[in-house]
C-alpha cells in the first residue's frame, strides 16, 4: 500500500474515527475543532494525483479511487465542509444539543466523503445511504414541529429515492451479466442493457431526489430553512451535487445516444430552471429562496446532461463545464446560506460589508461577477452546438432572469428581516462565511488548475451578454413592484400532495371494515366444554349399553365379508 | 328311535334354555337352568360322554347351581329391580333377535356343510395312550398330551378363587358358624362326609382307566367339604389364609414341580418319565383333586362372608 | 437345560404365583423380585438362543404338535414376550412402591397369573391352549380391575368380565367349528389345510369379533375406558400395554398364518373401517375428558384403531407393502406398550401429586414436579406419533405401506388420528402449563415411581432409533411361516 | 470410524447432552447450569469450527444409522448444512447469554433452559440431517421442544398461543409427513443430493413428484410462516424474549426456511424444480408473503409483533432467493438465513432490554429511549437498518444478491417486490427508530428496573451488541474469506457444479 | 343325521338364544346364565360336530370340553362374586348404562 492509498483509506475513516472522541468529557469539548478538522485529508486527497485502492474484503469487493471528477467534487466537498465547520463552531455555541449535532455532522461528512471516493455500486450506495440518513438528524436538529415535519418530508423522499437507486443499480448490474460492481465497467456494460430506459430512469430519479429535480424536489425548500445554517450549507452545497456525482459516475454519458430520454432531461431541468425562479421568488424565507434557487440552478445542470445525452460526442467538453458549474454552485451557494446566519448581527459599517459580502456570491450565481462568469460562459461554449435544439441555448441565458429574481428576492429578505438589536458575532462564524465569499470571488481557475480553464477576464467581450438578461429583469422588477402579493408555501406541491394521501386513506378506511385495533386477545383459559362432554358421554353409555349387540351383529358382518364378499 | 330320543331332548333343552331366560320369576330361571344342567347330563351320555355328563352334573349343574342359588338370594334381598322381559319396542329386542336369529343360521349353516377332517387326531390319540401311562384317553389327554391346557386351567381356578378373596372386605369378622339346628340331621351329615370322601377319591382312582378324574373328583370333595362345613367343623381351617390359599395352590404347585422336574433332565416341560407316568398322573390328580375340592370350597365359603348379611342388622 | 428358557418364560410366573400366595409380605416381595430377574434373565437367553438357532418349537411333555401342545418361539413371539418382560417388570417396581400393602399383597398373585397367561399366549400354537390362555388372562385383568373395590372399578371390571367371556366364547365356538372341519388344534397344521369355506369363515367370524371386543375395538370398546381409566396405576398401565395386546395377538397370528392376506379384501376393510372409527372416535372423546387417566385409556382406544390398519394393507398382490404394514403394526403395538405404560405410570404420578383427578388440577405441575410432565410428555410423543419415537417409525411404515398399495384412505385416518391425539396430550400439557399462585402445594412421589415412569417413556422414544433391533427379529419379507 | 466422521454426532450431542443434565439438574443449581450451557455452546462452536475446516477441504463427515428398513437416520456435514449449524450456533451462544440474564429470578429455569437446549440440539439435527427422513425427525423434535418454551410463561395468553403455535406447526408437519412418505415410497430412500435420481422419477411420473413437492414445501411453509400459514407467529410473540429471538432469527422458521432450501436444492435439484415450473408459483406465494407481511407489520403498535411480522417478510426473503434459479439468487437466499438471523435476534434482544429494563412493550412508550439506553438502540437501531437493506448492515448484502439473482433469472418483477418491501420496512421501522432518538421521553417509563446501570446489565446488553456487531461485519466485510457470504459461495460453486 | 349332529344342532339353538338372551338382558344374573347357555351350546357343538365327523366318540374334544365346563364354572363363579359385591354397594343388579335414566 502505497502512501496515497493509505491516504485514500483514512479519508472517509478520519471522521469516524473522530468520533471516538465522544468517548471522554475532554473530547467532547473538542469536537467542533475536530469536526473542522475532518474533511482535510480529502481536500489534501484532491490535490494528490489519481489513484485506487481494491478492497478486497469489504462489501462484496471495493474499490476506491480517485480520478479528476472525484477531485473536483471532493475539493469543493471539503471547502464547504471546513468552513461550514468552523461557521457551526460558533453557530451552535449556546446550543445544548450541540454534541448530537456535531456528532451526526461527522457521520454526514464521512458519507459524503465517502461516496466521492467509490468507484463500486456498494460502497457507494452504503456511504451514500449513511449520508442521507445522518443528514435527517441535521435536518430536525431544532426539533421544532416545522423541522419534524420538513424532516419527515426528507425522510420519506430519501427512502423513495435510495429504492429508486437500488432498483437502478439491480438493472445497471444485471446489464453487465452481474459480472462487475465497478462503476467505470458498468459504464461501458450499460448501453448494451435490453430496457436502457428504465435503469437510467431510476437511477435518474433517485438521484434525483438529492439533486432537487421537479417533482422530487419538495424536501429542499422545507429542510433547508429549518436546519441549523452550518448544515444548511452543506445540504445545498454538498450533498445536492451527490445526486450530480453520482449521475457522473453511473450514467453512460458520452457513451450512448438517446435523444428522447435527453430531450425529456432538458424539458425538466428547464422547468426546474424557470418554475422554481418564480415559485422562490414567492417565499417569505431566505433560506427557502436559496433552495428554491439549488433546484433552478441543478435545472441547469440536468439540461446539460440532457443535452449530452443527445450528443454524446460533447461530453468530452461537458464534463469539466459540469464540474466548474458544479464548483461554483456549491461555493457561491453555501456562502450564501451562510450569510443568512450573519444579518443578524451587524449593524454600521461592518453591516455593509457584510452585505458587500453577500453581494460576491450572489451575483456570481447570477452570472455576472467571479466564478460564476466563467461557469455560466463555459455552459454556453459547450453547448453551442447544431446538432442540439436550438432553443436551448436562449433558454439557458434566459434562466439567468429565475436567478436574477431569486437574488433579487434573497437580499431584499434579509434587508427586510434584519433584526433590530444585533449582538456580536464570533470570530470562528466570520471566518467561516468569509472563507466562503473569498474563494467563490477567487473563482474556479484558481482552485481547479487542472481543468485548465480560461481566467475570467480573458472573456471580457461576453460579459454585456451575460448582465442583459439580469439586467432587464431588475428593470422588470423595479417597474411591476418588488414585492409579491401572495405567497407558495416552502415545498408547494407537497401539500396537495399529502391532501391526496388524506383523503386516500380516509376513503380507504371507509371501504375497509372496521375491525377494533389492538384488541388483545380476551383472557382464554382452556376450559372444559360441558355440553360436549355429555353429549359424548351419553352416546359412549348407549354403545357400552349395546356393547354385547355389537358382539353379534358385527360377528354376522364380519363373516358375510369373510365368506360372501371375497 | 334313537333320534326321536335325541331331538326330543334337544327340543327339551331348548325349551329350558328359554325358559331359563325368559321366565318372569329370576329364582324360577335359575332352577330351570339347573334342570337344564341335569338334561345337559344326560345329553353328553347321548354323546358317548360320560366324563363330561358326570362333570356336568357335578360342576354345571350342582357347584354352578349351589352358587347361583346363593348369589340370587342375596340378590333379592337387596336388588328391587324385577328381572323382566324388554318391551318390543326397543331397539335392544331386535339387536337381540337379529343377532340371534343371525347366529343360529350361520351356525347352522356352517355345521350342514359336509365334514372331511384332514387330521385324524383320535387315532394318534389312540397310538399313544400305550406311553401315556393311563388306559382312559381322556386323563391321558388331560393329564398328558394336552397337560399344559390342565395347568393352566387350574391356574385359572385359583384365580376366581383369589378374585372372591379380593373383594372379601378386610374389616369382615370371620363367619360365625351357624350350626344347624337339627342334632338328627347334624349326625346323618357327619356320616355323609367321609362317604362322599371315599367317592371322590374312587373317582379320582377310576379315572386312569375309566370315566372319572381329577375335576369331577375335585367337586365331590367340594360337596363333602360344603357338608363339613354345615355341620361345624373345623372350619377355623377355612378361614385361616394360610390355609385357605395353601389349600388352593397346593395342587397347582405341585403340578408345576413335577412338569419342571424333566427340565433339570433335559426334556421339556410336562415330560413325564417314561415308565413312571402314570404315578406321576396320579399324583398330579391327587394334588389337583384337593385343590379343586378346596377352591371350590373357599368360593361357597366366601360367598357366605358377604357384607349383605349384616346391611340387614342395622 | 436346552428346553429351559422357553419353558421359563411359563414357570417362572406360575413359580411366583405359587410364592406371592404362599409366602409372608416379606419373602413374597423379594421373591417376586427375584423372580423378575429371573425372567429379565430368561428372556435374554431366549433371544439368544433365538439369534443362534432361529425360529424354534417346543413340544410339551415331548408330546408333537397335532397331539400335544406345541410351544413356538418366532421373532413375533419374541418381541412381545421381551415387551412384556419390560413393562411388567417395571409395572411392579412401581406397584410395590405404588400401592398399599394390602393391595399389594393381592396385586402380585393377579400379576404374577397375569404375566403366566401372556407368555403363554405370546408362545402357543394351539388354538385351544391360547383360549385357555385368554380366559386366565381375562380373569387376571378383572381381578386387577376390581382391585381397588370401589363401585366404580366394580362395574368396569362387571362390564369387562362380561366382554370377556363373551368374547372367549365368540373364539371357542370358532375353535369347536374350526376343529371339527380340520381335526386338528395346532395352528402350523391348521395353516396347511385351511381354505376359506363357510364353516371356516363363521369360526374365523366368531373368533375375531371375540378377541376384538378383548381387544376393545371400537365399537365394542366401551368397557375398556372405565376399566383401565378406573384401575389402580400400575394395573392400568399393565392393561393397557399388555392385556390388549394378547387378543390382538391372536387376531394377527390368525389372520397371517392363515394367510388371509390372499383372500377378502372385504373382510380387511371391515377391520380397518373399525380402526379407523376407533382412531377417531377414541381421539375426540379422549379431546372431551376431564380426568386424566381416563384421557390415556381413550388414547389406548384410539391406538387400537392404528394396529387395526395393518391388516386392509396386508395383501398378497404387493408382499413388500404388505410386509411393511406388518413390520409397521409390530412397532406401533411395541411402542403403544411402551409409551402408553409410561403415560398411566406418569398420569399416576401426576395424580399423586394433586390427589385430584381433575385435569385442571394439573395447574402447576411443569413447574413443580417437571420429571413426571417430561416422563409424560416423551411417552405423548411416541403416541402422538412425532418422531423420533417407536411410534413414529410404526405409523410411517404403515403409511409407506398404504401409499404404496395406493390405499389412501388410511393414510388421512392416521393423519388425522395424529392430529387428535396431538391435541388431547397438548391438552392435557396446557394444563400443566398453567401458572397458578400459591407455590407448591403438590406432594411428591417418591423418585422410584418417577423414575420407572421415565424408564418407559424414554424406551418407547428409543424404540425410534432401534426398531431395526426389533424388526431383524422378524421374518424378512414373507410374513408366513411354515 | 475415526473421530472426525463422527463429528456432526457430536456437534448434535452437545446441546443434547446438555439438554439432558440440565433436566436432571436441581431448579437451584443455576451457577452450574449456566456453566454448562455456555460450556457446551462454546463447545459447540469449536466443533463446528472444526467442521466447517474439514467440510472447506471437500470432506462430507456422515454418520448413519438405520432405524427402519432401507431407511436410516443420516447425519452429515455438507457445506449447507454447515450453514445452518454455524449461525445457529453462534447465536445459540449469544442467546444463551442473553437467556440467563433474561430470567435471573424467574422461576422453571432448568425446565426453560433444558428446552431451549433440545431446541438447539433439534436445529442442528435439522442443519446436519442427510436425507428428508432425519429432516423430518428433527423437525418434528423442533416443535415438541419449543412448545414448552412458547407457553413458558403459563398464563392464558401464552397457553393460547402455544394451542396455536401447535395447530399449525402439527398440522404443518403432518402434510410434510405425508410429503414425505410419499417420497419415499415412490422416489425411494434418496439422501439430499441425489438430484439425479429423482429427475429421473420425476420424468417418469411427473405429478407424482408435483405432489411431493407441493406437500413437502406444503409442510415445511408452516414453519417458514409463507403467507397462509403465518399466523401462529405473531401470536407465539407472548413468549419470553430470548425465546422468541430464538424462534425467530434460529430455530423455527429458520429450519422451515432451511427445509425449503434443501428441498429445493438437494431433493429434486434447482434445474429440475424450475424445468417443472415449481419454482414460479413459490415465487409468488414468496413475494407475496414479504409484501403482506411488510403490510400487517406496519400496522402493529406491539413491538415483538411487529418485529414478528416482519420476520415473516423476511423469511420469505430467502425462499425467494431459492426460487431463482442462478447462483446469483442462491446465494442471496442462503445468505439471507444467516443475515437475517442475526439482525433479527439483535432485535429482538433489543426489544427484550426494552421490555426487561423500562416495561416497555408498544411503539409508542419508546419515546426517548435512545437517550436512556443508548447502546440498546445503537444495536437496534443496526438491526433495523439492515431489515430495511441500508449498506453496511448485512441486510443489504442480500437483498443486493437477490435482486441480481431475479434479473438474472429473467425474473424483473421481483425487484419490485424488493423495492416494495423495502419502502414498507422503511415505513415500518423508521418511525420506531425515530421515536428511540428523536423524540423526548414522555413521562415515566411503565417499568423501570436496573436503574444503577446506565443502559441495561450486561448479560442483555453484551448478546445484543454482538449479535449488531456481527451483523454489520457481516455486511461490511462480505468480501472476506471468513464472512457468510463467502461461505454461501461456496455451496452455490458446489450446487451448480456439474 | 346322526344322533351327534342332532345335538350340534341342539348346541347351535343354545347358542343362538344364548346370544340372544344375552343381549337382551342387562340384569346381571340373567347375563351370566345366558352366558352358561352360549357356553354349554359351544360345548355340544365340538363335541357334536366333530363326532359326527368321524362317526364315534372323539377324546379330543371331550378332554376340550370338560377343561372348558371347568373354566366355565370358575368364571361364573368369579362372575357372581363380582355380581354380590355390586350388588351390595350400589343396591343394582344392572350395570348403570343399562338402568334408563334415572
Amino acid at each position: 500500500m502505497t502512501f496515497f492509498q493509505f491516504w485514500l483509506l483514512f479519508t472517509p475513516c478520519l471522521p469516524l474515527i473522530l468520533l471516538l472522541a465522544f468517548l471522554h468529557p475532554a473530547g467532547r469539548a473538542m469536537i467542533p475543532f475536530l469536526a473542522m478538522l475532518a474533511p482535510l485529508p480529502a481536500l489534501l486527497l484532491s490535490f494528490m494525483p489519481s489513484q485506487s485502492i481494491e478492497l478486497s474484503s469489504l462489501f462484496l469487493g471495493s474499490l476506491w479511487g480517485t480520478d479528476v471528477t472525484h477531485n473536483v467534487f471532493l475539493r469543493f466537498t471539503a471547502l464547504l465542509w471546513i468552513f461550514s465547520a468552523c461557521f457551526g463552531l460558533g453557530y451552535l455555541k449556546r446550543d445544548q444539543h450541540a454534541n448530537r449535532f456535531w456528532l451526526l455532522w461527522l457521520m454526514t461528512l464521512t458519507g459524503n466523503l465517502g461516496l466521492l471516493i467509490s468507484q463500486d455500486i456498494v460502497s457507494f450506495y452504503t456511504f451514500f445511504a449513511l449520508m442521507t440518513f445522518s443528514a435527517y438528524g441535521l435536518v430536525i436538529h431544532t426539533r421544532q414541529d416545522n423541522a419534524l415535519f420538513a424532516g419527515r418530508i426528507y425522510l420519506v423522499m430519501a427512502v423513495v429515492g435510495e429504492m429508486l437507486i437500488l432498483a437502478g443499480l439491480f438493472l445497471t448490474s444485471a446489464a453487465s451479466a452481474h459480472s462487475t460492481l465497478i462503476f467505470a465497467e458498468l459504464k461501458t456494460h450499460l448501453p448494451q442493457a435490453e430496457n436502457l430506459w428504465l435503469p437510467l430512469t431510476c437511477l435518474l430519479l433517485g438521484f434525483g431526489v438529492k439533486a432537487g429535480l421537479p417533482f422530487l424536489h419538495m424536501w429542499l425548500p422545507l429542510a433547508h430553512p429549518v436546519a441549523p445554517t452550518p448544515a444548511s450549507a452543506v445540504l445545498s452545497g454538498a450533498m445536492i451535487k451527490a445526486g450530480l456525482f453520482a449521475w457522473l459516475s453511473i450514467l453512460p454519458f458520452g457513451l450512448v445516444a438517446l435523444p428522447t430520454m435527453g430531450l425529456i432531461m432538458i424539458f425538466v431541468g428547464l422547468l426546474a430552471a424557470f418554475v422554481a425562479g418564480g415559485i422562490g421568488f414567492l417565499q417569505t424565507l431566505p433560506k427557502a429562496v436559496l433552495a428554491y434557487s439549488s433546484i433552478s440552478q441543478m435545472g441547469l445542470m440536468t439540461c446539460a446532461l440532457g443535452a449530452a445525452l443527445i450528443l454524446p460526442e460533447m461530453w468530452h467538453f461537458l464534463l469539466p463545464t459540469l464540474l466548474v458549474f458544479a464548483f461554483h454552485h456549491a461555493i457561491a451557494k453555501g456562502a450564501l446560506f451562510l450569510s443568512v446566519g450573519l444579518k443578524d448581527h451587524y449593524r454600521g459599517v461592518s453591516f455593509f460589508i457584510i452585505v458587500l459580502g453577500v453581494l460576491v456570491p450572489a451575483l456570481s450565481l447570477i452570472g455576472v461577477f467571479g466564478s460564476g462568469i466563467q461557469a455560466k460562459l463555459a455552459l454556453k461554449g459547450v453547448l453551442e452546438q447544431d446538432s442540439l435544439p436550438s432553443w436551448l441555448l436562449p433558454s439557458i441565458t434566459l434562466s439567468a432572469m429565475a436567478t436574477t429574481l431569486l437574488m433579487f428576492r434573497f437580499l431584499s429578505l434579509m434587508w427586510k428581516n434584519k433584526s433590530p438589536t444585533p449582538s456580536a458575532l464570533p470570530l470562528s462564524m466570520n471566518l467561516g462565511w468569509a472563507g466562503l465569499v473569498i474563494i467563490c470571488g477567487l473563482g474556479p481557475s484558481v482552485l481547479i488548475p487542472e481543468l485548465d480553464l480560461p481566467s475570467g477576464l480573458s472573456q471580457w467581450s461576453a460579459y454585456p451578454s451575460l448582465l442583459l438578461v439580469p439586467g432587464l429583469t431588475l428593470i422588470a422588477v423595479y417597474f411591476l413592484g418588488a414585492y409579491p402579493r401572495f405567497q407558495i408555501p416552502a415545498g408547494d406541491i407537497i401539500y396537495p400532495l399529502i391532501k391526496l394521501k388524506e383523503v386516500c386513506t380516509t376513503q380507504l378506511d371507509r371501504l375497509t371494515p372496521h375491525k377494533a385495533v389492538g384488541v388483545e386477545e380476551q383472557a382464554t383459559k382452556p376450559s372444559f366444554s360441558l355440553p360436549t362432554l355429555i353429549t359424548l358421554n351419553q352416546a359412549e353409555k348407549t354403545i357400552q349399553s349395546y356393547l354385547s349387540a355389537f358382539f353379534g351383529l358385527l360377528t354376522l358382518v364380519l363373516i358375510v365379508s369373510l365368506y360372501a364378499l371375497r | 328311535m334313537n333320534e326321536l330320543i335325541d331331538l326330543t331332548l334337544v327340543c327339551i333343552l331348548l325349551g329350558l334354555a328359554s325358559l331359563s331366560l325368559f321366565t318372569q320369576s329370576l329364582f324360577r330361571a335359575v332352577m330351570f337352568f339347573i334342570l337344564l344342567g341335569l338334561i345337559l347330563a344326560l345329553v353328553w351320555i347321548r354323546l358317548d360322554a360320560p366324563d363330561i355328563a358326570l362333570a356336568e352334573a357335578a360342576i354345571g349343574a350342582g357347584i354352578t347351581g349351589i352358587l347361583l342359588l346363593d348369589a340370587l338370594a342375596h340378590l333379592r334381598a337387596t336388588s328391587n329391580t324385577p328381572p323382566q322381559l324388554r318391551q318390543l319396542k326397543q331397539p335392544r329386542f331386535w339387536l337381540a333377535l337379529i343377532s340371534g336369529a343371525g347366529v343360529i343360521l350361520l351356525l347352522a349353516l356352517a355345521i350342514s356343510e359336509p365334514l372331511a377332517p384332514a387330521v385324524a387326531l383320535d387315532l394318534q390319540v389312540s397310538e399313544n395312550l400305550t406311553n401315556s401311562g393311563v388306559t382312559h384317553p381322556i386323563t391321558a389327554i388331560l393329564l398328558n398330551f394336552r397337560s399344559y391346557d390342565t395347568l393352566l386351567e387350574v391356574a385359572v381356578l385359583v384365580l376366581a378363587a383369589l378374585v372372591a378373596v379380593t373383594l372379601r372386605q378386610s374389616d369382615e369378622h370371620p363367619v360365625v358358624n351357624e350350626y344347624l339346628p337339627n342334632p338328627l340331621l347334624h349326625a346323618c351329615l357327619k356320616l355323609f362326609f367321609p362317604m362322599i370322601f371315599l367317592v371322590s377319591m374312587y373317582l379320582l382312582w377310576a379315572g386312569a382307566a375309566q370315566p372319572g378324574g381329577a375335576f369331577q373328583a375335585g367337586a365331590v370333595l367340594a360337596a363333602a367339604f360344603v357338608l363339613f362345613y354345615l355341620v361345624g367343623l373345623k372350619t377355623q381351617l377355612a378361614q385361616n389364609d394360610i390355609y385357605l390359599k395353601g389349600g388352593w395352590i397346593f395342587g397347582l404347585a405341585l403340578f408345576v414341580l413335577v412338569g419342571s422336574m424333566p427340565l433339570l433332565y433335559g426334556q421339556p416341560f410336562l415330560t413325564y418319565p417314561d415308565s413312571q407316568a402314570g404315578i406321576f398322573i396320579l399324583l398330579i390328580e391327587l394334588g389337583l383333586t384337593l385343590s379343586i375340592g378346596w377352591i371350590l370350597f373357599s368360593m361357597f365359603l366366601l360367598s357366605q362372608s358377604s357384607p349383605l348379611q349384616k346391611k340387614d342388622s342395622p | 437345560m436346552v428346553h429351559f428358557p422357553m419353558a421359563g418364560l411359563v414357570v417362572f410366573p406360575l413359580l411366583g404365583a405359587l410364592v406371592s400366595l404362599a409366602l409372608s409380605q416379606r419373602w413374597r416381595t423379594l421373591m417376586s423380585f427375584a423372580l423378575i430377574l429371573a425372567l429379565l434373565l430368561n428372556n435374554a437367553l431366549l433371544l439368544l438362543q433365538f439369534y443362534s438357532q432361529g425360529m424354534f418349537n417346543e413340544a410339551m411333555g415331548n408330546w408333537p404338535a397335532p397331539l400335544g401342545i406345541e410351544l413356538r418361539i418366532d421373532g413375533l413371539a419374541l418381541i412381545f414376550s421381551l415387551m412384556s418382560a419390560i413393562v411388567a417388570s417395571i409395572c411392579a417396581l412401581y406397584a410395590y412402591v405404588y400401592l398399599r400393602p394390602a393391595q399389594l399383597k393381592l396385586f402380585w398373585p393377579f400379576f404374577w397369573f397375569l404375566w403366566v397367561a401372556l407368555n403363554s399366549i405370546w408362545l402357543s400354537s394351539d388354538l385351544f391352549n391360547l383360549y385357555v390362555g385368554l380366559e386366565l388372562l381375562s380373569l387376571a385383568a378383572v381381578g386387577l380391575v376390581a382391585l381397588s373395590r370401589d363401585a366404580l372399578s366394580l362395574a368396569a371390571a362387571l362390564r369387562y368380565l362380561f366382554a370377556a367371556l363373551l368374547g372367549s366364547i365368540g373364539y371357542l365356538l370358532g375353535v369347536a367349528l374350526l376343529y371339527a372341519t380340520y381335526g386338528t388344534l395346532s395352528l402350523v397344521e391348521l395353516s396347511q389345510h385351511f381354505s376359506l369355506t363357510l364353516s371356516s369363515s363363521v369360526a374365523l367370524g366368531f373368533m375375531f369379533i371375540g378377541l376384538l371386543m378383548k381387544t376393545a375395538v371400537f365399537p365394542m370398546h366401551s368397557w375398556l375406558p372405565p376399566a383401565h381409566g378406573g384401575a389402580l396405576t400400575p394395573v392400568s398401565a399393565l392393561l393397557s400395554a399388555l392385556v390388549i395386546k394378547a387378543s390382538f395377538y391372536i387376531v394377527l397370528r390368525l389372520w397371517t398364518e392363515l394367510s388371509l392376506d390372499s383372500a377378502p379384501t372385504s373382510a380387511g376393510l371391515l377391520m380397518g373401517i373399525l380402526g379407523s372409527a376407533a382412531i377417531l372416535w377414541g381421539g375426540w372423546m379422549a379431546l372431551h375428558q376431564t380426568h386424566l387417566k381416563l384421557v390415556v385409556a381413550y388414547s389406548t382406544l384410539a391406538q387400537i384403531g392404528y394396529f387395526m390398519l395393518i391388516f386392509p394393507l396386508l395383501s398378497d398382490t404387493n408382499p413388500h407393502a404388505s410386509h411393511l404394514a406388518f413390520q409397521g403394526g409390530i412397532l406401533m403395538l411395541l411402542a403403544h406398550a411402551l409409551a402408553k405404560a409410561g403415560m398411566f405410570l406418569a398420569a399416576g404420578n401426576l395424580l399423586f401429586c394433586t390427589g385430584q383427578k381433575d385435569l385442571h388440577s394439573l395447574a402447576g405441575l411443569s413447574r413443580y414436579r417437571p420429571l413426571n410432565i417430561f416422563a409424560f410428555g416423551l411417552a405423548g410423543v411416541s403416541i402422538m406419533g412425532l418422531p423420533p419415537s417407536g411410534g413414529f417409525n410404526g405409523k410411517w411404515l404403515i403409511i409407506q405401506s398404504a401409499m404404496l398399495q395406493s390405499q389412501w384412505q388410511w393414510v388421512l385416518v392416521i393423519l388425522l388420528g395424529s392430529l387428535l391425539s396431538a391435541a388431547y396430550i397438548f391438552r392435557v400439557f396446557s394444563y400443566t402449563y398453567q401458572e397458578v399462585e400459591g407455590g407448591d402445594r403438590f406432594k411428591q412421589p417418591s423418585p422410584l415411581l418417577e423414575w420407572s415412569a421415565l424408564s418407559l417413556s424414554v424406551l418407547s422414544i428409543l424404540l425410534g432409533f432401534a426398531s431395526m433391533l426389533v424388526l431383524d427379529l422378524l421374518p424378512s419379507h414373507s410374513v408366513v411361516t411354515q | 470410524m475415526n473421530i472426525m466422521s463422527l463429528l456432526p454426532l457430536w456437534v448434535l450431542m452437545t446441546s443434547f447432552l446438555a439438554a439432558i443434565v440440565i433436566f436432571l439438574l436441581p431448579e437451584e443449581r443455576h451457577r452450574l447450569r449456566s456453566t454448562i450451557n455456555i460450556g457446551a455452546a462454546i463447545i459447540k462452536i469449536g466443533l463446528i469450527i472444526l467442521l466447517i475446516r474439514l467440510v472447506a477441504q471437500q470432506e462430507t463427515p456422515e454418520v448413519s444409522l438405520e432405524v427402519l428398513p432401507g431407511l436410516s437416520l443420516v447425519l452429515r456435514a455438507d457445506a449447507l448444512a454447515m450453514l445452518f449449524a454455524g449461525l445457529s450456533s453462534i447465536l445459540w451462544l449469544c442467546t444463551t447469554l442473553y437467556a440467563i440474564g433474561y430470567l435471573e429470578n424467574a422461576p422453571n429455569r432448568s425446565r426453560f433452559f433444558g428446552y431451549f437446549s433440545l431446541c438447539v440440539a433439534s436445529t442442528m439435527g435439522i442443519s446436519l440431517a442427510g436425507n428428508l427422513f432425519t429432516f423430518l425427525i428433527f423437525y418434528e423434535l423442533l416443535t415438541l421442544s419449543t412448545y414448552p418454551l412458547v407457553v413458558h410463561r403459563g398464563t392464558p395468553q401464552s397457553l393460547k398461543a402455544g394451542r396455536t403455535y401447535l395447530a399449525y406447526t402439527l398440522s404443518g408437519g403432518v402434510v410434510l409427513l405425508v410429503g414425505v412418505a410419499l417420497f419415499y415410497a415412490f422416489a425411494g430412500d434418496l439422501a439430499f443430493g441425489q438430484t439425479a435420481q429423482m429427475a429421473e422419477f420425476t420424468h417418469t411420473s411427473p405429478i407424482a413428484s408435483a405432489i411431493i413437492f407441493l406437500l413437502l414445501i406444503g409442510g415445511m411453509a408452516v414453519k417458514a410462516a409463507l403467507f397462509p400459514f403465518h399466523g401462529w407467529l405473531p401470536t407465539a410473540m407472548v413468549a419470553p424474549a430470548p425465546v422468541s429471538a430464538l424462534l425467530h432469527a434460529v430455530a423455527v422458521v429458520k429450519a422451515g426456511a432451511f427445509g425449503i432450501i434443501r428441498v429445493v436444492y438437494d431433493v429434486f435439484g434447482i434445474e429440475l424444480a424450475w424445468q417443472q415450473g415449481y419454482l414460479l408459483p413459490l415465487s409468488l406465494i414468496a413475494s407475496f408473503t414479504i409484501l403482506y407481511g411488510s403490510w400487517r407489520a406496519l400496522q402493529q403498535t406491539d413491538i415483538k409483533k411487529r418485529l414478528a411480522f416482519s420476520t415473516v417478510s423476511q423469511v420469505s426473503y430467502i425462499i425467494l432467493g431459492v426460487t431463482l434459479i442462478g447462483p446469483l439468487g442462491t446465494i442471496g437466499g442462503l445468505v439471507h438465513l444467516l443475515h437475517q438471523g442475526l439482525m433479527k435476534v439483535t432485535l429482538f434482544f433489543c426489544a427484550g432490554n426494552y421490555a426487561e429494563t423500562l416495561g416497555i412493550h408498544k411503539i409508542h412508550e419508546l419515546n426517548g429511549t435512545g437517550k436512556r439506553m443508548p447502546m440498546t438502540s445503537a444495536a437496534f437501531t443496526l438491526g433495523a437498518l439492515g431489515m430495511i437493506g441500508i449498506p453496511p448492515v448485512a441486510g443489504f448484502i442480500s437483498k443486493w444478491y437477490l435482486g441480481t439473482g431475479a434479473l438474472a433469472a429473467g425474473m424483473d418483477w421481483v425487484i419490485w417486490v424488493l423495492i416494495g418491501s423495502s419502502l414498507l420496512n422503511a415505513a415500518y421501522f423508521l418511525p420506531v427508530l425515530y421515536r428511540i432518538w428523536f423524540l423526548p421521553q414522555q413521562g415515566q417509563w411503565p417499568h423501570e428496573s436496573f436503574t444503577q446501570w446506565r443502559d441495561t446489565i450486561p448479560l442483555l446488553l453484551i448478546p445484543a451488541l454482538i449479535t449488531a456487531a456481527l451483523s454489520v461485519a457481516a455486511g461490511l466485510f462480505a468480501g472476506s474469506d471468513l464472512s457468510p457470504l463467502s461461505w454461501a459461495r461456496l455451496i452455490v460453486i458446489r450446487e451448480y457444479q456439474p | 343325521m346322526s344322533s351327534y349332529l342332532i345335538f350340534a344342532y341342539g348346541g347351535v339353538g343354545l347358542c343362538g338364544i344364548g346370544v340372544f338372551g344375552f343381549i337382551l338382558h342387562t340384569h346381571l344374573l340373567r347375563r351370566l346364565i345366558a352366558f352358561n347357555l352360549l357356553g354349554s351350546g359351544t360345548f355340544l357343538i365340538l363335541v357334536g360336530l366333530s363326532q359326527s365327523g368321524r362317526g364315534e366318540a372323539d377324546y379330543i374334544p371331550q378332554a376340550l370340553v370338560l377343561t372348558g365346563i371347568v373354566v366355565a364354572v370358575a368364571a361364573t363363579a368369579l362372575a357372581l362374586v363380582l355380581i354380590r359385591r355390586w350388588a351390595a354397594l350400589t343396591q343394582h343388579a344392572t350395570l348403570p348404562e343399562d338402568q334408563g335414566p334415572s
